[in-house]
């Protein structure tokens, strides 16, 4: 499936881009892997992750499309 | 009241946009209390650098999304409260300028000013946004934490 | 800032007054928030009737005193304040008009929010303020409680 | 001595005026009995006395020319 990937704040300087766009991705683990192979660097920051600007947590089930966002801690204000 | 509605400002929020807004809260004969926060960038020295402006990002569609829920757990927790407008820079925000404008109106006065204390705090706690300090040399660094 | 001075202000605050204190106020770069508190005429229905107006009387020289008591208070409690305003009206307020604004500046968010709430309470506690409503039949009554 | 004496609020109505002015005034309780003598409605209402802007509690030492103020309980805001 086609997968579209968005890098907030401290990440988005880290990977040198806002947006990546994956082909061919199996699950949401193969996503991960190839992610972190292109980005070793993001191992050293904290962030969680949104699919859909919904927040999720484990190993969700992805959709063809689906958009997965990178967010380091929220600093509103 | 509108739940879901953007609430991001491209650069700081001006004075004319909080006159604007003070002005059309207090249509309402019923309304009590407003209670209103306003926050600005300090020019807070790092080490040996002074900041100039803090750039904030945000991811948009989650913002509304979420400023959405803040909303309705503010009317939830707070059943006095008639309105709730916030406003969050996106972009540039110089020293001395707002980046963020929460305005509270209320029937009577602790509802007013109890939402809009809670309302502050979840906009720090769950609106993505993120900033970076400017400096004068031109560096950057990102903000990590949410100091009070 | 000035410990001291005048608060009482004849008729309702203007939206032109709010402005004008918010507008001065961002002034300082070293300031992180702002708390403001605006109090307003509710046209309350006390039994059969409607309020249509409250009218204030002050004491002015104590008021000034007492009101100088209040800001001393809060610096005490609250070091990371930088600037305090009250205004209060004195005279006829209409319902819908604004009769109380508390402005508080801090450094940081959490001291001007609750330095503000302090204030309020204070002001309702402290102020030799009288206020009777006054209703469409041009009969009127004293406020003799403070209801929140 | 002279002495000045205020009603606010409620008072001012009650007692139709919002000043008063006592002359030969012996002391803080020759000014009260004087007061409830010709007012004698206020002992229905609770109030506070400040003198000279100053609230007070007891039996104050007047001087002359001193401002005596009743002031029923405060509703501001």
């Amino acid at each position: 499936m086609e997968i579209r990937v968005l890098f907030f704040g401290v990440l988005a300087e880290v990977t040198h881009t806002m947006f990546k766009h994956y082909r061919d991705i199996a699950s949401y683990s193969d996503l991960m892997f190839r992610i972190r192979d292109e980005f070793p660097e993001i191992i050293h920051y904290n962030y969680r992750i949104a699919v859909n600007s919904e927040m999720v947590n484990e190993d969700p089930e992805l959709k063809n499309f689906d958009e997965v966002v990178f967010m380091p801690p929220f600093a509103g204000g | 009241m509108k739940i879901e509605e953007n609430i991001l400002n491209e650069g700081p929020v001006t004075q004319e946009t909080i006159s604007y807004w003070l002005s059309i809260m207090g249509k309402n004969k019923n309304l009590g209390g407003h209670s209103i926060f306003i926050g600005q960038v300090r020019d807070d020295v790092k080490g040996l650098k002074k900041v100039i402006a803090i750039e904030y990002s945000a991811y948009p569609e989650m913002a509304k999304k979420e400023a959405g829920n803040i909303k309705q757990e503010i009317l939830k927790e707070f059943p006095d409260v008639k309105d709730l407008h916030i406003l969050h820079s996106t972009g540039r925000v110089m020293a001395g300028e707002v980046s963020l404008m929460v305005l509270v109106s209320a029937g009577h006065r602790h509802q007013a000013i109890d939402a809009c204390a809670k309302t502050v705090e979840l906009i720090k706690g769950k609106l993505p946004v993120w900033k970076k300090e400017i400096f004068e040399d031109n560096s950057h660094e990102w903000v990590h934490e949410n100091p009070a």
